[in-house]
């Protein structure tokens, strides 16, 4: 804990990252996967660099398709979150249209999407919301069931209503939950605004390996997808870094070690 | 608005297929300030959970009367056994945790719970969070919510079980002093707080459990723990603490 | 016992069959029939030959498979052949199955537009296939127009739907024999501008391909695939209606009647010589590509296509 | 409360599929969205019954591939959530490699996979255990590192290993929460499986709804996608019914409604 | 093995900047019933947490050394200030929790933890959850799973807070029966009880703390309530407990 700051706390992930390109050559050597299957990471590193200024113009698309996903499904995953909590009654009927919602694949819904909303950025913001949402209502629901009956006691006491209940007590209590559902959702977000792009789209990190896989540049391809991760590895540690700020009575509790 | 009286009236409280009391029956005067007593696990928390017309899990009734025919809302404290700070707001913010949960605190607020956190002891805690306090200032960060209510009926679970015994007559003139002329029931297993502090002693005992009232010395509350008549009355009710139903 | 001894010398055990396992581009549909009736007819079996017949969701994985090893035939494309080649994949054409485009570009009938370069302004869907771009900018140049002056989109999954519900006005990339069928079924007349008439050189849109590294260890199963597959062309040819019985009856679910419409639409357009050379097809195209920057170097016609049955 | 297993047990849901079907065929009126799109839903029952056997056949196959998928995905997401809290030199090189395994799109590793796993039911397996992996070694993981520090400490006083602590304390703590990415991996069983048999497959639902799509039998492909949304369904509220039976000590607190 | 004497030296424990005490000495002697009195948030229960090993969030440091020299590992036993009880077990599987956590209760691990179950007077809540027990009977409980360790070196934290009178001075007579001849360091604010429980008492007391000896009656324990040398003595604890530090 002292070093938080120190190696411990960039060198492992970099160590993570050493591990990965490692096993990567490993397999290409051991199994002598063609390079038109699986390139080589220099081969990546190359194409990541040559191919910069394509990259980062859809990446950039990619990137304002992710933020604006975000926002909206972690949004609306909370208002469906407290509307599942607050209405009792809404709770049988909002929660199977809600899975059936995530049990469609997208695919299927793709041309009935592009009906309605063409093909600007909308459909992609909406399936990257669709993906966010789910686990954000989820968690966020499953959260605010479980909050300490004394707490529900004293808000009744202090003659709360239901609104502020759920406001001002549920929704704290349910925090740490929820974080775990929006840690999820940030590491999903990427994959979501790549599929709204495979739906149909001419830009985007989506299209872009969808067109170097049909002109077999798979090394671009490979380009892409490194890009891809990075933006949900820095989402999901983005996401937890500020979920720590927004709990600071919350430390983690790994006292275990010995 | 001065405090009400309370009336309750068949109050019955089932768990299970065993009655832990049934049609039972008492009345608190307003401006009292009624101890209650028990073994453990005789309802006693039970009984001001549903004064206080909380949840309970199972069977339970109670026909619950105010003198003055308003509905307790909104002027009621309930302070629980156990002291319910939520980890989310420091010391102060859980002192004043109702003005929080209502909107905004505004600075008499503020300025109040600093006040009730320097009464009960805990002013150089107001901005830590409840995690690092001990068991006995937790309690009485509770404490300071309830008296922050301003409520004329306050009904308190056990509220010095966790300090120390200076701590505790402190408290006492504390509460005392606070809470003056208001409607208190208070729920404690030490039988010489309920002296000092008693208006009427109620005892719950039996199975299903009746409410046996015990006489208190006279004098003002807090009464000073040297009153001969304190000490005599003690072993008084000590006795009826440990003798059984039939008596 | 007698019956265990039996079954232990039976010398009437068929011979040794070569397992051949084939890709399809795509789900199974009409344009597959040589292969599925070969199937079906036994021509396969009468060779020697067990084929087992697969077919994935991308188009792009059957050569990467046949180029690592892991099977033996895939049906692919003969524009992406070309990529295939340029990006160093082992892979080599031995024989062709539909031997015109069937690439096409589709408008609405009630359109109004009857010539390509009344397409200036308008929205063009297509499905990234990686060579889209290219051929749509060749029939537009061919028409006085470029891609500049039209926009392009990604549509993927439903070309047919797009171009109905009039999200776009013309797709490329549908194939003649099958969208402008679907778009009949639906009530709305197509309108199909064939590529090879537009600025685009002829090639063969379906062609099998194998590894070339080990082409010769195969050479002698793939000809007699080939073999079968003229078999099996012949005879659709002959007997449409039957062929149809029998493709059908490979999988029930086949019988629809947008596959039956389609069924008439793909008959002509068969290879009825699967396993001839047309090389200057090979060398025409390579050249196109090049010229359009689309691949790094040409590659001799050797390298892209064989003839199984001319002598090594 | 009173009612628990009669009508607003099944009513609701119930009520729930009315009212879908209704908004479904109310969109279809009011749009005139064409039927190659959205297809009617009398249309989709109609091929419901009258392709019952088939669908019957690939239902079969990837019910199959479903529950190997969970069981896996659950077994591995646990495995994965109780060595990340247990080892914590593992935490910072295994999470973003956990990441990462999210973060990439399925379609780019399926030659991969189809050139290692060939075509079998193994490599849908395995996409459905990817996708159900994640959620479960989340929340899991989320739920180890929150154990109260009193029960850690009451574990050191009985001299406790680490391992029976991880097992005997934190486990059952960490159900509540673990509970919550259980009833999330459920329901998007069905959908890993599906997405495994688009890498490659000839059998299954998720073949029988690209080929339908295919061959623009929309009706059977929306068919077969009321069958994968009723194992979405069925396998959530089964694993919620598991999970109230395997936690008896847990009721669902909501006791808020006045 | 006899149970062992511990010897606390140069513990010291500071939060934030604020030592709460420095320095500190203690020894327990082995098969001693030792009380720790204090103010509320005067290290008491750090100081246990300490003794126990277990983890404190700043700085802190203790030299522990036994009078046998082996460590306590596997001999000590810690009953916290609140309960900890476990949710997912039902009464009887908290009263033996080490028992399930450590493997598999054997059926004599079962049936001990029904006797202590009925020696703390819960033998008909053995089956029920904790959350359908009042705070004095989880407390109970909590007491019962402590009891059930059979440690030699035994650390309590307030253990009877939270019940009545009458059960408490019944669990005196048990604990004081079952942690014969153990080596006990209790933690209370009840200046009776320490005088009735204690062989040694110690009073932790001001800024940073050092630890004040109090005198104990003589007889055995636990020693009569009605005890003249008991009351004289508890005046003069009180006094101890309310005076500064600097006497
Ligand atoms: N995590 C923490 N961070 C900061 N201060 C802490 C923390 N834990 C405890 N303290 C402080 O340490 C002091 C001693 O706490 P401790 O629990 O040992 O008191 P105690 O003597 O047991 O009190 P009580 O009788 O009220 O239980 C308290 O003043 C408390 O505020
Ligand atoms: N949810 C529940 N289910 C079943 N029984 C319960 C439940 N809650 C409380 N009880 C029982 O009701 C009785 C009274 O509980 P209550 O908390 O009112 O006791 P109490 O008088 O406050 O006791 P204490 O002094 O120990 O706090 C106890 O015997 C307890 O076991
Ligand atoms: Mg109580
Ligand atoms: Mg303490």
């Amino acid at each position: 804990m002292t070093d938080r700051l120190g190696w411990s706390r960039w060198m492992r992930p970099l160590l993570a990252l050493v591990v990965l390109v490692a096993v990567w050559q490993l397999i290409l050597t051991l199994t002598g996967v063609p390079r038109y299957i699986l390139p080589s990471p220099m081969a990546v590193c190359r194409a990541l660099i040559e191919q910069r200024g394509l990259l980062a113009h859809h990446a950039g698309i990619t990137a304002i398709e992710i933020v604006a996903g975000l926002i909206g499904g972690i949004l609306l995953g909370l208002a469906t979150a407290l509307a599942l909590a607050r209405f009792r009654a809404l709770r049988r009927t909002l929660l199977p249209l809600l899975l059936i919602s995530q049990a469609i694949p997208l695919f299927a819904l793709a041309p009935i999407l592009m009906l309605w909303l063409g093909y600007g950025i909308g459909p992609k913001i909406l399936m990257a919301m669709v993906i966010i949402y789910f686990p954000v209502a989820s968690t966020g629901y499953d959260g605010l069931r479980q909050t300490p009956q004394g707490w529900l006691d004293l808000a009744r006491t202090f003659g709360l209503s239901r609104r502020q209940r759920l406001l001002k007590v549920q929704l704290p209590a349910a925090l740490p939950s929820l974080a775990s559902g929006l840690r999820m959702a940030a590491s999903a977000a990427p994959i979501g605004a790549v599929i709204g792009e495979w739906v149909g789209s001419s830009q985007g990190l989506g299209y872009l390996m969808l067109n170097a896989n049909a002109r077999l540049q798979i090394d671009l391809m490979f380009a892409a997808l490194v890009v891809l991760v990075a933006f949900a590895l820095l989402l999901y540690f983005g996401v937890d870094a500020a979920l720590r700020l927004a709990m600071p009575w919350q430390q983690d509790r790994i006292t275990t070690d010995d | 608005m001065p405090p009400p009286g309370l009336l309750v009236r068949q109050a019955s409280l089932i768990f299970g297929d065993r009655p832990l009391f049934h049609d039972l029956q008492a009345c608190f005067d307003a401006s009292s300030w009624t101890c209650l007593l028990g073994r453990s696990g005789s309802g006693k928390s039970s009984l001001l959970r549903m004064i206080a017309s909380l949840k309970l899990p199972d069977n339970h009734h109670i026909d619950l009367e105010t003198s003055d025919g308003s509905p307790l809302t909104g002027r009621l404290a309930w302070m629980a056994q156990q002291d319910l700070l939520v980890p989310w707001q420091r010391v102060a913010g859980n002192v004043m945790l109702s003005a929080h949960w209502r909107g905004r605190p505004t600075p008499a607020d503020r300025q109040r719970a600093g006040q009730l956190l320097e009464q009960v002891g805990l002013a150089d805690k107001a901005d830590q969070w409840p995690d690092e306090l001990s068991g006995g200032q937790r309690q009485r960060v509770a404490l300071a919510r309830t008296l922050f209510e301003n409520a004329s009926v306050v009904l308190m679970d056990e509220p010095f079980s966790a300090v120390d015994a200076i701590t505790r007559l402190e408290l006492h003139e504390l509460a005392s002093r606070l809470l003056a002329n208001r409607t208190v029931i208070m729920v404690t297993h030490d039988p010489l707080e309920a002296l000092r502090l008693a208006d009427r002693i109620l005892i719950l005992k039996g199975e299903p459990a009746r409410l046996v009232s015990i006489g208190v010395p006279e004098g003002s509350r807090p009464r000073p723990l040297d009153d001969s008549e304190l000490q005599r009355r003690q072993a008084e009710l000590v006795t009826q603490l440990r003798e059984p139903d039939h008596d | 016992s007698p019956a265990l001894a039996q079954d232990n010398d039976d010398d009437l055990a068929p011979p040794q069959m070569i397992p051949l396992s084939v890709m399809l581009d795509w789900y199974v549909n009409p344009v597959h029939a040589p292969i599925i009736i070969a199937k079906q007819r036994g021509l396969f079996e009468k060779r020697g030959l067990d084929v087992d017949i697969q077919s994935p969701a991308d188009p792009s994985v059957p050569p990467k498979l046949v180029a690592a090893g892991r099977i033996d035939l895939a049906v692919s494309y003969q524009p992406q052949l070309h990529l295939q080649v340029d990006q160093g994949l082992p892979v080599v054409r031995v024989g062709t199955l539909i031997a015109t485009p069937l690439n096409a570009l589709l408008v609405r009938a009630d359109s109004g537009i009857d010539d390509i370069s009344q397409l200036a302004g308008k929205k063009i869907g297509y499905s990234v296939g990686g060579v889209e771009e290219v051929l749509l900018a060749a029939m537009l140049e061919h028409n006085g127009l470029s891609l500049k002056d039209v926009e392009m989109v990604n549509v993927n999954f439903s070309l047919t739907p797009a171009l109905i519900s009039e999200k776009v006005d013309a797709v490329t990339g549908a194939f003649r024999n099958f969208e402008l069928a679907q778009m009949k079924q639906e009530g709305v007349e197509g309108k199909a501008f064939y590529i090879e008439e537009q600025g685009v050189p002829d090639y063969d849109e379906l062609i099998f391909v194998a590894n070339r590294d080990t082409l010769d260890q195969h050479r002698d199963a793939d000809r007699r695939f080939m073999d079968a597959i003229g078999e099996a062309t012949s005879w659709i040819i002959n007997h449409p209606d039957d062929a149809w019985q029998s493709f059908i009856g490979y999988d029930p679910s086949l019988d629809t009647p947008l596959n039956a419409a389609a069924w008439k639409a793909t008959l002509p357009r068969f290879a009825l010589r699967p396993s001839a050379l047309d090389t200057k097809r090979y060398r025409d195209f390579e050249a196109f590509l090049l010229e359009r920057g689309q691949i790094k170097a040409q590659s001799p016609v050797s390298r892209l296509a064989v003839d199984l049955n001319a002598s090594p």
